[in-house]
């Protein structure tokens, strides 16, 4: 038993550490499909590896002394708050420690006095606002289920997860998409800057902070796929391809839509997105109460 | 009829609260969404726009006075370079003066290839804008697949003069190449195959959703608006006005039955849909000017130098251009004045753009196409200050 | 420092800046970025941001006011940068020779490293030009490395 | 030492303290008069609290004295109310003085003894409003001084305003000790008129018509009390809080509480009441900060606490926890457009007040818990920041959080306090989140589909919260692209003292969050309570979830650490902003624009004015909360 | 349903549209306006190039029997190849090559 309980810890620490890696690659894929998407060839898969390294090896400029401090903190935080997941901790908790990671991402986009990054920062709080519900609602709807907060309880059940919440489910992915900063709700930022702010939150970041910022948003990626993951803890290799699955809807959801504002973005998670968990919750008290 | 300035409809300082802490916004002249250089800077409400004011001359090169220093008939380069993407439609328009004051007439067959390559700039222009527009929304792939479409007009070109973007086919009497049948075949068998990649797109434009609400109300402009404050081209059609500088029937217009596109939306949609249709009525009107060419010469030179002066209006994509060309009898020009559409296009875009949120500017100022190449002189914005 | 120059010479995201041009060889940049030409192969991406850029593409011969945009955005780049010119415009003016508001050429302006020619620059002119910028770059990275 | 003696001295030390300031008005008197009352105050419950609970009837002669002074102070609010010609003041205050002469004359009153039986809770509330409470006070020796100095006040008035906050102080612990409920009415009219005078302290116009506000809103909650006491009196026969909570829940015993409850949503300023506390930011600092962390809104969370136990399973304690819930989001949307720095703590402090309320009304053991500490926590972090606020608005004589922009510069150590304790009130794994992951933990447990509705009004509240914080934050924290170097900044002592004193808990309590539920929280519940939480050292367990403190402590330590270490190593030059390219060399703040000119970048795009408009919203929220309150009744009724 | 699904999936289906430059070198469209080239021992240098170059961007020295032509400048629009009587101007369907420097070609009759 302990033995087992320690190996097992040593498996999340080793994945803790390729959260932002397996995120890279994730993120190379993600390029690569989109291109093929467009009928492109597109960039190598690892390109993204590329793409921070060069980052690092820029000439350091900075906006104010405390951005590259709060890029690192987004880096940090996003890594806990999987470190978090990955140790089988409170679910809660590891949305907060994802909070804390915004946070210094926002503050950093917003202390700078420049206009693109402050209106992006400001977007990137809304995102927060229209995500951050629909994930504490997803921790309370994944409690009704297993009784606790506790991710490692979830590998307790003898059903998947997705089987008993599978509109939470699909409620994750406009989550996912904002996440990922995707079509339609890329308001705060997009991958290529075809935006009217530019680069949104990270038009004031470069080289190294830039780099630190696009691993945090790789493992924040990988973190929120594992927690999508999650709905098969049965069977970890169909709950990974359930992830990926959602992954490959998010890309292609970004291929068929234009970006709308963040309006219409609070709108479809505040309304959409929670009365299809808040659905999903009474049906799951209905059954309990009809078994009774 | 009195005269209102146009303050009065530009300005919108009535607007500005004093009280009120207002971001300040500098767009361009370097912006991703714009790959042209034109400032706007914005007084913006939290997100609501409360004022524009534009900055232009970035692209000021002083063309005009270059067209005076030039000997005339190397002029048509440099008119067709005021901008790559009408650029043929800029030439032959130069040409059309130049012939008007030299009294030179020019082959009918040369007139039907004008038309011909002047739609077929039309259609690489519109098509290069709805990729673009489709850009400006966010919309990626749409872009990747309308400039993947858009590449057989560009080979079309290529095959007619050897580039893809400068035709330089234009030359003062007529035309500088021919199309001959292995071409016209060509062009006929590649419209067709653009035609059909469009009639795939065509759900895209008039039924997706969430184009709709990324455009439908965007960037209103009044019928009255859009007659007073100087609109041309698409932008003036969008708005419900049938103005067309084709309908005076130039060049081989007058023999095609040409009706201009309208839509009567007034917003930044109508103006989009306006594009698209054209797109298919320009396909449509080159293939009936090549059902109609009649065989014959197609240059007929007259090295007169130019006395005189006349002026001019045809249809560019994005409006009415219009030359005034004044010669003295030797080979420099005294005075060559070009008003190109976007300039016009430019106070009614203030206009629309007042009232409407940031996220709304990619949308509203892509709908009016600007092309700031051409739009290069400084412009006074007069204001009641 | 072998790996941070191959990271660099697969990583050039670029700055494009219309120096008064005619909108040509615009377009074609844009163009070398979609489906046919596809520039994103080489790991080119239209950033928009000098503070994330790597090379700046300058296209037209730049005039009496943007000059200013144009300092100011070679200076916000962060080094190692490249400067490529393209078009013929952008290198010597070339058909606004005459015009009175054009500097003819932008490396009156800033230093270029690479010049396309072309008017307009083909996107395999515009391709060919940014390897060739990527050797630049890839000299300056070994330099800053030694 | 004797308990009963301790008891007269929380009560009676700051009252004479006050009355003591009043007559000397003289600044060193006052100085020693104050600190010294702190001293005792603080003192005296401490001693208290380690003595635990026990009960205490004092002399007849003093329900005399408290119904004298109460018909004196009803007779005052009715004379306010025809200064101030204001109907409703008078009609309130004449809806209380008639009753009670009633009640004491013609009924002749009952029996509500033991009067003052202290327990656990007693005894807490007792520890933070004399600790905070007095920091408070010390804190505004100086505050008003240099306040008097800006509005060049020639005849200091500081007397009368040192005497309503020390009253205050006293009244308070009065009102947490009693048990009979006509001297519980009589503290809070006590509080109440505290607040009247203190809130409209600097005559100026607006400051009179925000405490005629806030008179009426609390005398409605007066109304509210001498209600109960005719309820106690013709049902149950006695006024004693612990007899009546202690019957069998009729109809009847619930209709007393939801009768109290509405007293303290007036107190706590819960919505449609929360004008008043918002109303209360044009007073002095000192007293928004005793205001809105441990004493006023204090009281209406104390009554809850206090008949929460009873409550169990009832409607009305889910209506309760709907109210604070309703509450907790509205005021977070509220204060995202809120821009001025005082405006935006106090609806931080009505939504806090809304959470704790929601975890009363929640009623497991876990959420009571959840309820203390975020009572704790929310009272030290609130009034370190009101002090902050203080502060800043002296040296920067602005109170708009715009104008604060860059403050990290230019006064370092106020800035660095304030914004601690602004992550203390929304970041893991300071004590308020904590508060609030708890009460999501019980709401999820309580496992009725009713409890959905709250849970929603909360996770979208809770977002809509870091939302403000983070706007603020980072106004604070913009460096100047001036190139300026940190400014150093004097601090008075008493400032330092208790900026100091409050910081200081905030860490103390911030790292050992599990020390503060063992010490504090866990043997303040009530005895019906069982809970299974586990404080160890290093998490806290509440069997459905466990929440890891000194760990995350350790990374953000570390975080910081490395970034900064990281910084330090790869430099870097501060480069202006990107402006499009029109930046003007030699001054960033500046570009390029219209007509060759150069404009100012001016960024304030973070109020959401147009999108949640305030008015609209406020009333909106009003009418709701009324409705709210009255469907509160109305389950009652069923 | 968003009406750009069907022709991404297709996208996705289908071969990619990108011709693999510069690896793959596709055959020039016959016509391509590429590269100049002087034949020097056709040219009579009667300066009809240099008059008609719309950027001038050649210059023609009798006496030296030179021409000087700066392929940075040309806009290759072929108007000296039309004008040239003799023929001694040729276009490739080649383009032009970017260099680090803007080079001057120098063509001169041998002798
Ligand atoms: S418009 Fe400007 S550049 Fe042109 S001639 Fe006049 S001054 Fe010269
Ligand atoms: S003769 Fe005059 S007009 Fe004719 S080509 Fe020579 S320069 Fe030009
Ligand atoms: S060209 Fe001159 S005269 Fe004509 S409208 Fe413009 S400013 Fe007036
Ligand atoms: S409107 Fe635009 S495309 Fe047309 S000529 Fe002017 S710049 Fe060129
Ligand atoms: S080089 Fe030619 S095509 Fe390119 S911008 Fe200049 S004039 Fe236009
Ligand atoms: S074109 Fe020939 S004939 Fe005419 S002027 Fe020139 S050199 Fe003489
Ligand atoms: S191709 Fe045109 S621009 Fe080039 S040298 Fe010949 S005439 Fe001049
Ligand atoms: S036109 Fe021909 S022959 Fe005359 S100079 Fe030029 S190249 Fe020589």
């Amino acid at each position: 038993m302990l033995e087992n309980i320690s190996l097992n810890t040593i498996f999340s620490i080793v994945l803790i550490f390729c959260a932002p890696i397996i995120g890279g690659f994730l993120m190379g894929i993600d390029r690569k499909l989109t291109a093929r998407m467009q009928s492109r060839m597109g960039p190598p898969i690892i390109q993204p590896f590329y793409d921070v390294i060069k980052l690092w090896g820029k000439e350091p400029f900075i906006s104010s002394t405390l951005q590259p401090i709060l890029a690192f903190c987004y880096f940090g935080f996003s890594l806990t708050s999987f470190a978090l997941l990955a140790l089988g901790q409170d679910l809660l908790l590891i949305i907060f420690t994802l909070g804390i990671a915004d946070s210094c991402l926002i503050i950093a986009s917003l202390n700078s006095k420049s206009p693109y990054s402050v209106l992006g920062g400001k977007r990137e709080l809304l995102s927060i606002m229209s995500y951050e519900p629909v994930l504490l609602l997803t921790a309370i709807s994944i409690y009704y289920v297993t009784g606790s907060f506790m991710v490692a309880r979830i590998f307790y059940l003898s059903y998947p997860l997705i089987s008993y919440l599978p509109l939470v489910f699909i409620a994750l992915i406009p989550v996912l998409v904002i996440d990922l900063k995707k079509s339609p709700y890329d308001v705060s930022a997009s991958g290529h800057a075809h935006q009217e702010l530019v680069r949104g939150v990270f038009t004031e970041f470069s080289g190294y902070s830039l780099a630190l910022i696009e691993l945090g948003h790789w493992t924040k990626v990988v973190m929120m796929l594992s927690l999508v993951s999650l709905f098969w803890a049965t069977n970890l290799i169909i709950g990974i391809c359930l992830a990926l699955v959602l992954f490959f809807i998010v890309l292609v959801i970004d291929n068929v839509y234009p970006r709308l504002d963040w309006k219409s973005m609070l709108k479809t998670t505040w309304s959409i997105g929670i009365i299809l968990i808040i659905a999903n919750i009474v049906g799951l008290i209905a059954r309990v109460v009809m078994h009774i | 009829m009195k005269l209102i300035d146009v303050g009065d409809v530009i300005g919108m300082s009535e607007n500005v609260n004093t009280n009120k802490k207002y971001s300040v916004l500098p767009f361009g002249p370097q912006h991703p969404v714009l790959p042209e250089p034109i400032h706007l800077k914005f007084i913006v409400d939290e997100e609501k726009i409360i004022d524009v004011l534009p900055n232009l001359g970035y692209v000021h090169r002083g063309i005009e006075r270059g067209c005076e220093l030039n000997d005339y008939k190397r002029n048509i380069w440099l008119t067709e370079r005021i901008c790559g993407i009408c650029n043929y439609i800029h030439g032959a328009t130069y040409c059309a003066a130049i012939e008007k004051i030299t009294d030179t007439e020019v082959p009918v067959r040369a007139k039907y290839l004008r038309t011909i390559w002047g739609e077929l700039g039309r259609l690489q222009s519109h098509l290069l804008w709805l990729g673009l527009f489709a850009d400006a929304i966010g919309f990626e792939s749409l872009f990747m697949q309308i400039w993947r479409d858009r590449e057989i007009v560009l080979t079309l070109n290529e095959k007619t003069n050897g580039h893809r973007i400068h035709l330089a086919t234009n030359m003062i009497g007529g035309a500088r190449k021919d199309i001959d049948d292995s071409l016209e075949n060509e062009y006929k068998k590649d419209l067709n195959l653009l035609r059909k990649k469009m009639d795939a797109l065509k759900p895209v434009f008039y039924k997706d959703s969430a184009i709709k609400q990324k455009c439908e109300g965007k960037g209103i402009l009044s019928k009255n608006k859009a007659r007073f404050l100087g609109a041309t081209g698409p932008t003036i059609r969008g708005s419900g006005l049938k103005e067309d500088a084709r309908l005076t029937g130039y060049e081989a217009y007058g023999q095609l039955d040409f009706k201009p596109v309208v839509y009567e939306g007034e917003d930044s949609y109508s103006r989009m849909l306006v594009r698209f249709d054209e797109v298919l009525q320009s396909i449509d009107l080159i293939e009936k000017a090549f059902d109609q060419m009649p065989e014959g010469p197609i240059l007929n030179k007259n090295d007169k130098f130019p006395m005189g002066h006349t002026v001019i209006r045809t249809e560019q994509p994005r409006g009415e251009v219009f030359y005034y060309v004044e010669g003295n009898g030797t080979n420099k020009l005294t005075r060559c004045k070009i008003r190109t559409p976007t300039a016009s296009n430019i106070p009614a875009l203030i206009n629309m753009l007042i009232g409407y949120e940031v996220s709304d500017i990619p949308t509203i100022v892509h709908s009016i196409d600007p092309c700031i190449s051409c739009t290069e002189r400084i412009v006074y914005v007069r204001r009641n200050e | 420092m072998k790996t941070m120059t191959k990271a660099r010479l697969k990583s050039p995201w670029v700055l494009h800046f219309d120096c008064g041009s005619c909108n040509g060889c615009d377009i074609e940049i844009l163009a070398a970025l979609t489906p046919k030409f596809d520039a994103e192969r080489f790991g080119i991406v239209n950033i928009g941001d000098p503070k994330q850029a790597d090379m700046l593409l300058v296209t037209g011969p730049s005039n009496k006011r943007n000059q200013r945009v144009l300092k100011n955005l070679y200076e916000q780049m962060p080094e190692p940068k490249v400067v490529v010119a393209i078009g013929e415009c952008a290198c010597t003016g070339a058909i606004f020779h005459n015009c009175p508001n054009t500097n003819g050429g932008i490396d009156k302006i800033i230093p270029v490293d690479v010049y396309v020619p072309g008017c307009a620059a083909r996107p395999e002119q515009i391709v060919d030009g940014i390897v060739l910028a990527l050797q630049k770059l890839a000299e300056k990275s070994e330099k800053e490395a030694d | 030492m004797d308990q009963e003696l301790l008891i007269a001295l929380t009560i009676g030390a700051p009252t004479l303290a006050g009355l003591g300031c009043l007559i000397l008005n003289d600044k060193i008197a006052r100085k020693v008069i104050v600190s010294l009352s702190a001293i005792l105050l603080i003192g005296s419950s401490f001693i208290l609290f380690n003595g635990g609970g026990f009960s205490y009837e004092p002399n007849s002669i003093l329900d005399t004295l408290v119904l004298f002074f109460d018909l004196m102070l009803l007779v005052y609010f009715f004379y306010v109310g025809i200064k101030f010609k204001n109907i409703l003041v008078i009609g309130l205050s004449l809806l209380q003085l008639l009753p009670v002469l009633y009640f004491e004359f013609i009924l002749h009153g009952v029996e509500g003894t033991p009067t003052f039986l202290i327990d656990e809770l007693s005894l807490l509330m007792s520890l933070i409003i004399s600790i905070v409470g007095s920091v408070i006070v010390i804190y505004g020796l100086n505050y008003m001084d240099e306040h008097e100095e800006h509005l060049h006040i020639q005849k200091s008035r500081q007397n009368r305003f040192f005497f309503f906050m020390l009253l205050l102080l006293g009244a308070m612990h009065g009102l947490v000790f009693s048990n009979n409920l006509y001297w519980l009415y009589f503290f809070w009219e006590i509080t109440t008129l505290c607040s009247y005078e203190l809130i409209r302290h600097d005559g100026t116009e607006i400051a009179i018509k925000n405490g005629i506000t806030a008179l009426w809103m609390n005398l409605i909650g007066g109304v509210a009390f001498v209600l109960t006491l005719f309820i106690g009196y013709y049902y149950f026969n006695s006024i004693a809080i612990d007899e009546i909570l202690k019957m069998y829940q009729s109809p009847v015993v619930l209709l007393f509480l939801a009768v109290l409850s509405f007293a303290a949503f007036t107190k706590s300023a819960q919505f449609p009441f929360n004008s008043w506390l918002q109303g209360a930011m044009v007073a002095p600092t000192p007293v928004s900060a005793l205001l809105h962390s441990s004493t006023m809104v204090n009281a209406g969370i104390y009554l809850i606490l206090r008949i929460a136990p009873a409550l169990n399973n009832s409607a009305l304690s889910y209506s309760i926890a709907l109210v604070g819930a309703f509450t907790f989001l509205t005021s977070a949307i509220l204060a995202l457009n809120e821009r001025v720095s005082k405006g935006i703590l106090a609806y931080s402090t009505i939504g806090n007040l809304g959470l704790i309320f929601l975890c009363i009304g929640i009623n497991t053991p876990l959420s009571y818990a959840s309820a203390l500490a975020l009572l704790i926590f929310h009272s030290v972090s609130k009034g370190l920041l009101f002090l902050c606020a203080g502060v800043v608005e002296n040296r920067v004589h602005s109170r708009l959080i715009e104008d604060w922009e860059g403050l990290i510069r230019r006064l370092p150590a106020t800035s660095i306090i304030m914004i601690t304790a602004m992550l203390s009130m929304f970041l893991p794994p300071f004590g308020m989140l904590l508060g609030k992951w708890v009460a999501i933990e019980a709401l999820s447990s309580s496992y009725y589909i009713s409890s959905m509705l709250i849970i929603l009004l909360l996770v979208l509240g809770s977002a809509a919260t870091s939302v403000y914080y983070i706007k603020w934050l980072s106004y604070l924290t913009v460096l100047p692209l001036d190139g300026k170097n940190f400014e150093s900044e004097k601090i008075p002592w008493s400032y330092v003292i208790s900026l100091l004193t409050l910081f200081g808990l905030i860490i103390i309590m911030g790292t050992g969050v599990s020390s503060v539920f063992n010490l504090l929280i866990l043997p303040t519940l009530p005895s019906n309570y069982y809970t299974n939480i586990d404080a160890s050292i290093i998490n806290l367990n509440t069997g459905i979830g466990s929440f890891v403190t000194y760990p995350l402590w350790l990374i953000i330590a570390a975080m910081v650490f490395f970034g900064y270490t990281l910084s330090k190593r790869k430099g870097g030059t501060v480069k202006p902003p990107y402006l499009s390219g029109e930046n003007v060399v030699d001054d960033p703040t500046v570009f390029h624009t219209t007509a060759d000119g150069i404009a100012k970048i001016e960024v304030s795009a973070q109020f959401f004015e147009n999108e949640f408009s305030n008015n609209r919203l406020l009333v909106l929220s009003k009418i709701l909360g009324s409705i709210i309150i009255m469907l509160l009744f109305f389950a009652v009724m069923l | 349903m968003p009406k750009m699904l069907k022709e991404v999936i297709k996208n996705l289906l289908s071969p990619p549209a990108t011709v693999n430059y510069p690896f793959v070198k596709p055959t020039p469209v016959p016509g391509t306006r590429g590269a100049l080239n002087w034949d020097m021992s056709r040219c009579d240098q009667c300066q009809d190039c240099e008059r008609v170059c719309p950027s001038v961007a050649i210059k023609v020295y009798p006496e030296e029997k030179k021409i000087e032509y700066q392929p940075f400048k040309c806009l290759f629009c072929y108007l000296c190849i039309e004008n040239c009587m003799q023929q001694a101007i040729s276009g490739s369907d080649i383009v032009a090559e970017p260099a680090y420097t803007k080079i001057v070609k120098v063509f001169k009759t041998e002798t």
